[in-house]
Formats: C-alpha cells, structure tokens, sequence
C-alpha cells in the first residue's frame, strides 16, 4: 500500500495508518488502520493482550511504532513532515498536550488536589494564564459533579470520582481528540454508573473520543464506530447495531459470547 | 612508609573490623527489637524508645564513647576501652537501625498479615515466619548503608586508647611529622573493607531478587 | 586511686599519649620517647606493677580526674585551669614558647614581624594560653595579633605551616626542636614567645600520698642525673635549673 | 559538676559562635547536597547505560570513602595537585561532596518505588524535562523521602563535626577547645549534645511536618 | 430477642446472631443473623459499604464485634462459652484455623512458593506432619490446575492463577467454612471464569462456603441461598431462582436493575 500524505478528510481527527509496533518478537500491532472524524466516538474492543492498550500509546506517541503514520487534524505526531526526521521532546510534547488521555487506574498526581491536578497541565505546559485556567477547571469540575472535592487530594476519592477527575483533568487541555483506556474496568461495578454518564454526554457535546472499554452498553449505545482488535490486527469495523446484533466474522460472535453469559 | 607502619596499619584494620563486626552485631538485633516497640506501639516503652533514638541520633559518638568509658565507671561498672568501644558502636547504630527497621514494618503489606491472621498464626508465628522473611530483604539496602556509616563513624572509639585504622595512621604521621601518606593508605583500607559490605548487599539483592518481588 | 589502694590491688595504671613526639610517640607499633624511659626508670623503683593505656589527648587529663587512670605520664603543661583539678608533680622540663615559621621566610625576622600573621596552635591546649602573652609582646611594638587557627593536634598545624595556610606555629622549644631536627628543609625555629613555662606529670586533685611516691622519684632522678641524660637524648637540651615546684 | 557547667556557661559565646558555624555548614551544605543530589539522581535513573554506570561508580566510591578521610583529602591533599582551599571551602566541598551521594541514592530508592503511572500522565499531557521534574517527580520523592533525608540531614550535622579536623570553629570544636583549656571533661560535651539534640530535634521537627503532608495525600 | 445458646440445629456450621460492629458513628453492621448449612454455599450481595467485608472479617474475628455472637458447628468464635471472656491470642489463632479465607486481592505470601504457601499454615500453625501436607497440597494443586506451577514464586502468576492458589491455600487448612471476599473482582474479565469453574466443584463437592461476589452468574447458579445486604442489615433472602427472577423488596430489584444493563 502506497502512504498518501495529510488528510484527505478535512473532518478526520485522527488518522492512523498501517501502525505496526514489536515488542521482541512479540508482534503487538501488525499494520492497525484507522480514523476518527471529528465530534465521533470510536469504540476500541478486542481480547486482554490484542494490542488496544499499545495502540493509543502509540497515538501519543508513549511508545514509538515501528512503522506506519499517524496524523492528528492532518498534521504527522511524532515524526516531522516527510516522516524520516523525529520530533524534538518540545514539539512531541506541545503535540501531546494537543490529546487527552483517560487511563484505566487514573494516574492522578497525588501530591496535588483535585483542582491543582486540572490546572497543572495547562498552566505549565500550555502556558495559559492561571486565572482563565481556574475558572475553567471550576466548570468541568461541576459538570462531573465533584465541585465539592476542589480541595481535595485524590487519595480521599473514591474510584469513580478520581475517573471523573482524571476525565476533567483532560477535558482541562481542551485536547481535539480523547483517549481513553478502559476507563471503567478498575471499578467496583456500582461506580461504573456515574463514569459512563459523563462520558456519554461527552459524546453526545461533541467530543472526538477513541475509547478502549469491555462496557457493551456503552459501547452499544454511544459508539458511532465499533472497532474489534485482535492478536495486533484489526479484525471488524462497523456500527454498533451492525456489530451487536450480526457481526461478520466468527472471531466477533466468539468474542460477543463471553459478555451474553453476564 | 615503613613495612612495620604499614602492618600496623593492617592491625588497625584488624581492630576495626573486629569492633565494628561487634557493634553490628549488638546494633542490628537491638535496633529490630526497638523498631518492633514502636511499630507495636507498646505502652511506656514506645515513647522512651522514641526519646533514645532521637538522643543517640543526635549524640556524636566521640561524646558518647568519652560518656561510657568515663562516666558509667563512676557509678560503679567497669568497662574496658573494648567493651566501651562496642557500646559506643552498637548503642549508636541501633537507634538508627530502629528507623530503618520501623519504616520496613511500616510499609508492610496489611493484606499478607491479614492473611496470616486469618489462617489462624499467632503473632510471633507471624512475624517468624511471614514477615521476618521479606523484611530484612526491603530492609538490607538501609541497613547495609548504615553499616558503611558505623565503620566510618568508627575512628570515634579511638579516644579510649583503641587503636583502629585512623588512629594507627596518625600515630605513623606524628612520628614522620608527614600525615597525608598513612591517611591515604587508611583511606584505601577502609574503601576496601567497606566495598566488602556493599558488594555483599548486591549480592544478597541479586540471589533473592527474584522470589522477593511483591505478588 | 590512692597509694593504698594501688599497693591493695597491686598495680597502678598511667596512660601516655600516641601523637606527642619527642615525649610520647610509637615507634614500629612500641611506646617510645622522653616520658616512655623516665617511667621505665619509675618502674624500678616501685613495688607494685605499673600498667599503661595509651589513649589520645582528648580523654586523657579527663580520665585520670575521673580516676580511670592514675597518673597522666606526660608533658603536661602546668596551668592556672589545670591546677583547680589536678595535683602536678615536679617539672620534667622547660618548654617556654617559641615561633617555627616556614624556612627561608623573609617577612619574619623577630618577634614584631608576627604582627597581623596568621598563627596556628592546638585547639584548648596550654600553647593557646600562652597567645596573650605574645599579644602582650607585639602591643609594645604596636601591632596585633593575627588570625588564630585551631588544630585537634600539631601534625596537622605543620602541615598547614609548609602549604602556606598559616605563617608561624607556636609551640614548646622542645616539641619544635624535635621537628625541625627531622624536617631542616621545612621549618625553622624563631624566637620565644613566652616566659617560663614547665610540663609535668600529674594525678587527681588531693591523691597526695601518690603524688609524694612520684616526686621523691624525680628528686632521685635529678640527684642521679639520670633525668638531664634523658632530656640531653630526647629533647636536644639539658635542663639543670628547673624549680622544685611551679606555680602558674 | 555545677562549677564545670558554670565555666562553660562562662564562655557560652564561644559555643555559640560555634554553633552558628555548625548551622552554616549544615544550611549550604544540605541545601547544595539536595540540588546537586537531585541531579545525580536523575542521572542515576538515565536510561543510558553508561551514563547509569558511571554515576553510579562515582556514588558508590563516596559512600565507601570516610567522610574524615574525605575532609583531610580535600584539605590536605588537594594542594599537592595545585589546588589549595581554605578550611572553610575544603570543609564545605567535603560535605557537599559526600552527601550528594547519599542523597541522590536515597532519591534514587524512592523513585524507583513511585509507580509508573503518575509519571506516564505527566508525559502523556506534554509534560517534560525540567518541569516534568520539579512539577512531577519531585515533590512526590521529598513528600515519601523526608524520614531518609531527615536521617540523612542529622548525618550532616554530625558529619560537620569532623570537620574540627581540618580547623573549622564548629560547635564541637569549641566545645573541645572548652573542655581542655578550663579542664571541665564532661560538661562542655553535655552542652555540645544537648544542642546538637535540639539541633536534631528541629529536623525531627521538619520531617513531621513533612509527613504529615504526606500522609493526607497517601 | 433472647440470645439463645448453642445451636439448635447440628447441620449449622454457621451461625451468627444479632451482629453489630460500628466504626466511630458509623453502623456498619446492624445486627446481622445468618446461618450456613453444612455442606451449603450462601452468596452475600449487596452495594458497595454495604458491610459484606467486615461481615466475613468479624466471622474470623479479624475486626471484633460490638455485640451479638457467632458460632462455628456449634462453638462460640472469638469468646469464651458464656461470652464474656475474650479468648487468649492462641485460641484464637486455633478457631481461626478453622476457617479458610480467600480474599479479593489474593494476599499470597511474595517470598514463598506455591507450593510452600499451602503448607505453611497446615505445618505450623495445625502442626500436622510435612509429608502428609505436601502429599495434600499437591492434590490440591492438581485439582486447582497447577501442578506444573508448585514450585513458582506468586509473581509469575497471572491473577486467575494467583486466586487458585488463595483457594487452595485455604483448602489446605480442611476448614469447616470457606468464605470468600469478592474473590474475582481484581481480576480481567478474561480471567474471572477460571476461578468462578474452581468455586463451583468445591460447591458442588460439599465446602460449605460464605461467598461475597459480584457474579450473578455464579450466585443464581450455585449458590444454596441469596442474602442481600444494604445499609448493615439483611435486607432480603431467598432461594437463587426465587431472587433472581421475583425479588420480593423494591431494594432488591433495584440492586438487580445495574446488573441488567450490562
Ligand atoms: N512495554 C512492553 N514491553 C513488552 N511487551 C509489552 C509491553 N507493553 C505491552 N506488551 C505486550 O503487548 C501485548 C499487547 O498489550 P496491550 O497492553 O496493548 O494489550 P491490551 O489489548 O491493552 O490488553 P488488556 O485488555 O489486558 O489491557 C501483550 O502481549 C503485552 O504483554
Ligand atoms: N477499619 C475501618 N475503619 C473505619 N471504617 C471502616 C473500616 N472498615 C470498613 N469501614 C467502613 O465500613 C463500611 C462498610 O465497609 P465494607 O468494606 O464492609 O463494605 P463492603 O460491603 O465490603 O463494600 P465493597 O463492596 O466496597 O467491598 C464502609 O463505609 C467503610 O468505609
Ligand atoms: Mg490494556
Ligand atoms: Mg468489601
């Protein structure tokens, strides 16, 4: 396959294409394409060890690929145009700050409070001037309902308020596309509830969002893409009605089973 | 230098090791069994425990050898300049060994004692055998670095008339009128002797490195 | 202890210094010097056993006040704080203050030459008691008395002398006698910087009994001769004049 | 007794001059043993090998050298190779020299044990280099180091007092100036330690604090 | 309600009455009864806080209780007959034994082995013979589907693996009563069935088990009896297929509703 060059798509986010990534010789992605136009929500779903976790840390270039491209908005993350000569740690860093990212345990900085851990980042790395900073972090901090733990460090948190900080906190960078890493699955099952709903109006305000879950129902009803990973590969594409009700290929329908059983 | 400064020098190194392997070896136990009074929090004792080792931290051990050697005979025990110099050594470390010891057992995981609680061990079944174990292994890399500080802290001991390394050299360089070559020569013995102990540590590390990972 | 109770257990203990040559000092791992062979006379003449720590400075004059030890067999300096707790015996020597200074040191010729030079002693000994008295000597001439540095011990203030760190070091005549006889390319000796001044040896305050033993000693060694022979060997010079007793 | 602690009262400035000393020495040295520690520890945890190596070398040889020899070293023996520093600059180049070492290891410890994640979140939102550093990283090594730099801290104090060696008027020094000039064994020294104790007591102090900081957010 | 003494029924292997525990102000046990038959598996659900753990931890007196009283095949735990005088540490330490405990996060012992993990507490705390031990404890690891990991260290597991061995060690002690804290919610969804297979033929094979868990699956299937727990106390119990398909309190169904939508 010939790589083109930019976006044909002026409405794709993210553009990812031919991806590949070792670790060893374990082959973890093995040429992963796939794209994310602006204001969806792509569902990443797949087996433990196919790869999905790697796959966004390579989006941001947390691990570098082997081979393949990834463009955000149309510009190259990670390599400079032309894609031989890589980013110096400022530009990776300044690309980086352009993409949130949600993880599975949360990954609060736990020497600062809750509001301290949404300002930080764009005060020190974005520059932007602390009081617009704060007074934009108070309001993401009420949509996720926690302006009452503004001052409060992330250990006295219970798990689905650290998600929904850690979710604000990335809201904070006013990223244009969203990662999230099985954001749900460190959950008690009776917290998963309040995490999903914001993340479902997320979707429906528009947010770009990639989204490695194992929560079908949110996947089911939020998705505008249902992408299926395995062994490295993608292995089915489609809407989620498509997916859930008839899904294409024997891998999927195994796939599915596990979760009917529940 | 002459062979005979030279050999007395190894004497010196001698009395070292042998004091500071004694002060060790009274410091280590002793300092394990202070910690376990503070992180038991047992009455009474805990916050003497507490004054003593913020006392002696604090107590160079020039002054507090002159204070035993000097000072306990007053009361009516004699102490040899060995034993004093064992004392010094061994009271010295041990309140630093409880802190070390204390901040292992701090940071012991509570789920294993639960489990062992919860399988019916009694708590000195439990520390034999449960925490004992994994807690000298989190604690060596402490404990081993306060042992380099003893024997360096050792020339100390020298004001009761014990002759160890630094002591052997200076009296090589008040006769030669010339220090600097004795106190190069100790400088290495000392390197040597410490570089025995740190090895030892990375060694232990390397051989139990694998199974001492948290589950 | 006192003499009865030395003559009870049997024995008597001294302690003697390690670093203080010519008085005290090792040789290949042995105690040797001027207060090593006056005590091997000393030990003739006693009935009882006569056992010796060598310790360093620090603790010794504290020990024998403590009664660890019996005698401190030493050059200690007879001094006005010292005689509060302590009983000395008959002067072993005279060590009046004098000045080394680094040899071929044109900028100190005599004594006024030390104005506003840096000096170096041992810390708390009685050399620095003697300071006022150099600073006395350099008022008359108008001028002061420099930066004083301390050392835990001499070796280390020689040492500093030869790299320049301190112009001039005050010590006893006979201390630096005995290092410029080793060390002729190094230093030099100046002038005094002192009047009299007289080591000895010494016991816990009141023990005057043993204190007795000791001087009638020292009498027989004055009288034989045997104490000049040992200053003449040791310390470059004999001493015939020395008082009965001192008052500092 | 009672007369020695008068005569030691008597010239308390001159234990107090020492004092201040004492406290100059620990303030820049531990000061400069902290930043200069904080960037051998970065190196320490480089991921270049060589680079990890050879820090590493250089810590392990400080922490096998006796400060004592380290000070007389510094003083003594740098002037044969042309560089000749007074006591005070050997004194503090001996301290600074030294527990660099050992805090760097003790930053290193604690490092290790900080858990990947916060440190991936960091870069993973652009952050990098030194802010990635003082930002991120340290402030979560000082809040669970301070009980080691504390132990570390009280090392310095007590390691100045060696420095007497070299003839800088620290605490100790004066005491033992004190001692043998008015002849009053114990008394000078039980002064000297009861403010080395308070001195100590003030780190206590600090780490408590520290602690406590630390634990409302563990 | 008169505390009645001794059981009436020798088939109870537990029994807890009138349970009570408080953390300062907070209730968190509300004067709980339960029993479990000899032979039976009882699955505890409820919310998050609702007092399942600390339920299981005063059973092997691992917090002691307020008031109330808990008996094992009829002997008073953690009080002396009469129920005024403590027990000593080492009686305890022997009622404790009696009793098999699987936890969430599975608390293996890092520094021994498999194989040592299950025979510790057999060789020195019941002071039965080594060889008789080992003999048992690699049935049991046989029977967990081990064998080839007997003489591993516990951080070479995967987490399924890891909670066979919680089983097994518990097993190792032929405790009266098994009881499980959540014993597959720290695991990937991946991993749960292995253990949830393990549970059922010990269920099957006659354990008498206390099961705290979030699988539905396993609770409708398995479980003897189904008590709900909400706000320290029992709010419903019943029979699997009873409580599953026609809860009786709106607590109930409303705590049955989250599981639904998944
Ligand atoms: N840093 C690494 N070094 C070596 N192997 C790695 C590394 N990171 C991941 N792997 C391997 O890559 C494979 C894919 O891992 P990845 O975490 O991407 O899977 P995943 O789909 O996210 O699984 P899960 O659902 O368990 O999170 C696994 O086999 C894993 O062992
Ligand atoms: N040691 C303790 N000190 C103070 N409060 C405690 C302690 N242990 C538990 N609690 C409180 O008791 C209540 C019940 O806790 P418990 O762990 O028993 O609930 P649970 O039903 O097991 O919940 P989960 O499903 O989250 O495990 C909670 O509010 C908890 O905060
Ligand atoms: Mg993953
Ligand atoms: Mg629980």
């Amino acid at each position: 396959m010939v790589e083109h060059v930019g976006s044909t798509n002026p409405e794709c986010v993210l553009d990812i294409r031919g991806l590949t990534k070792s670790f060893g010789t374990n082959v973890v992605l093995d040429g992963v394409s796939l794209t994310v136009e602006r204001g969806k929500t792509v569902c990443l779903l797949g087996p433990s060890g196919s790869g999905k976790s790697t796959l966004l840390r390579c989006v941001n270039f947390l691990e570098k690929p082997d081979q393949g491209s990834i463009y955000l908005s149309g510009r190259r993350i990670g390599m400079r145009e032309g894609g031989v000569i890589p980013m110096s740690t400022s530009e990776l860093a300044q690309a980086r700050a352009r993409i949130g990212m949600v993880f599975q345990h949360f990954n609060l900085w736990p020497h600062l409070t809750v509001l301290q851990n949404l300002i930080e980042a764009p005060i020190h790395v974005q520059r932007r001037s602390r009081d617009e900073v704060v007074a934009e972090a108070e309001m993401l901090l009420e949509r996720v309902g926690l302006t009452d733990k503004k001052d409060v460090f992330p250990n006295r948190l219970s798990g689905g308020q650290k998600q929904r900080v850690g979710i604000a906190r990335a809201l904070a960078m006013k990223p244009e596309l969203l990662l999230f890493d099985e954001p749900t699955s460190a959950l008690d099952p009776e917290l998963v509830g309040e995490v999903v709903a914001v993340m479902k109006t997320l979707a429906e305000g528009g947010s770009t969002m990639l989204v490695v879950t194992h929560e079908m129902g949110f996947a089911r009803e939020t998705a505008n893409e249902v992408v299926l990973m395995d062994g490295g590969r993608v292995v089915e594409k489609g809407q989620p009605s498509e997916f859930f009700t008839n899904p294409k290929t024997d891998r999927a329908r195994q796939f599915l089973q596990r979760y009917v059983s529940a | 230098m002459t062979t005979a400064a030279f050999l007395s020098l190894l004497q010196g190194a001698g009395v070292t090791l042998v004091l500071s392997g004694a002060g060790i070896a009274l410091g280590v136990p002793l300092g394990l069994l202070l910690g376990l009074i503070r992180w038991g929090r047992v009455p009474v004792l805990s916050p003497i425990v507490m004054v003593y080792v913020s006392l002696l931290r604090s107590t160079p051990a020039v002054t507090l050898c002159l204070l035993i050697f000097f000072a306990i005979p007053t009361m009516g025990i004699d102490i040899g300049p060995w034993t004093a110099s064992v004392l010094t050594l061994g009271l010295n470390t041990a309140a630093f060994n409880c802190e070390i010891w204390r901040s292992g057992l701090n940071n012991f995981s509570p789920d294993q004692l639960e489990a062992a609680r919860s399988f019916g061990m009694t708590p000195a079944l439990r520390f034999r055998r449960i925490i004992f174990p994994q807690l000298w292994r989190a604690c060596l890399p402490g404990l081993v670095n306060e042992m380099t500080l003893l024997i360096k802290s050792s020339p100390a001991i020298a004001v009761v008339g014990v002759v160890e390394i630094t002591r052997a050299a200076t009296r090589i360089g008040a006769q030669t009128y010339d220090p600097l070559p004795p106190m190069l020569v100790a400088t290495g013995i000392y390197i040597v002797l410490i570089v025995v102990f740190v090895g030892l540590q990375r060694l232990t590390e390397r051989l139990y490195g694998q199974a001492g990972a948290a589950a | 202890a006192t003499l009865a109770e030395i003559k009870a257990r049997g024995y008597m203990i001294v302690a003697t210094e390690d670093d203080y040559k010519p008085f005290e000092f090792m040789e290949d791992g042995k105690p040797t010097g001027f207060d090593n062979e006056l005590l091997a006379e000393f030990r003739k003449t006693v009935p009882f056993e006569i056992r010796q720590e060598v310790i360093p400075w620090t603790g010794l004059l504290a020990g024998v006040s403590t009664g660890k030890y019996d005698v401190a067999v030493t050059a200690a300096m007879i001094t006005k704080e010292r005689v509060k707790s302590l009983d000395f015996s008959m002067p072993i020597a005279d060590s009046t203050h004098y000045y080394a200074k680094r040899k071929g040191d044109d900028s100190i010729k005599e004594i006024k030459d030390l104005a506003g030079k840096t000096v170096g002693v041992q810390a708390g000994s009685a050399q620095l008691e003697k300071l006022p008295e150099l600073e006395a000597m350099l008022a008359k001439t108008g001028g002061k008395l420099g930066k004083v540095v301390q050392y835990t011990s001499y070796p280390e203030a020689y040492q500093d002398l030869a790299l320049k760190r301190v112009d001039f070091v005050v010590n006893t005549i006979i201390n630096l006698r005995s290092l410029t006889k080793d060390k002729p390319d190094t230093f030099e000796i100046g002038q005094a910087v002192s009047g009299q001044t007289v080591p000895a040896w010494a016991v816990a305050k009141g023990n005057t009994e043993l204190l007795a033993l000791i001087n009638s000693f020292m009498a027989e060694q004055r009288k034989s001769g045997n104490i000049l022979k040992l200053q003449e060997k040791w310390l470059g010079q004999a001493f015939p004049d020395l008082p009965e007793t001192y008052q500092p | 007794m009672t007369r020695d602690f008068g005569v030691v009262w008597e010239h308390a400035d001159r234990l107090v001059e020492g004092l201040l000393n004492t406290i100059i020495l620990t303030l820049v040295g531990a000061s400069l043993a902290l930043l200069i520690g904080s960037l051998v520890a970065i190196l320490l945890m480089s991921s270049s090998r060589p680079v990890r190596l050879i820090s590493q070398g250089i810590v392990d040889l400080m922490r096998c050298i006796p400060f004592l020899m380290l000070a007389y070293l510094a003083y003594y023996g740098l002037p044969s190779l042309g560089l000749n520093l007074d006591n005070w600059t050997a004194g503090l180049f001996a301290i600074v020299v030294y527990n660099t070492a050992y805090m760097a290891e003790i930053m290193r410890s604690i490092w290790i044990g900080l858990g990947r994640e916060s440190i991936e979140a960091a870069t993973a939102f652009g952050f990098r280099g030194p802010r990635l550093y003082t930002r991120i990283i340290f402030p979560q090594i000082f809040l669970a180091a301070s009980p080691m730099i504390g132990n570390q801290l009280i090392q310095i104090i007590k390691d100045t007092a060696f420095l007497t060696i070299i003839a800088v008027p620290e605490l100790t020094h004066a005491a033992s100036s004190i001692q043998s000039q008015y002849f009053v064994p114990f008394a000078a020294f039980i002064a000297a330690v009861l403010i080395y104790w308070a001195l100590c007591m003030l780190v206590e102090a600090g780490v408590f604090v520290v602690e406590r900081l630390a634990e409302v957010r563990r």
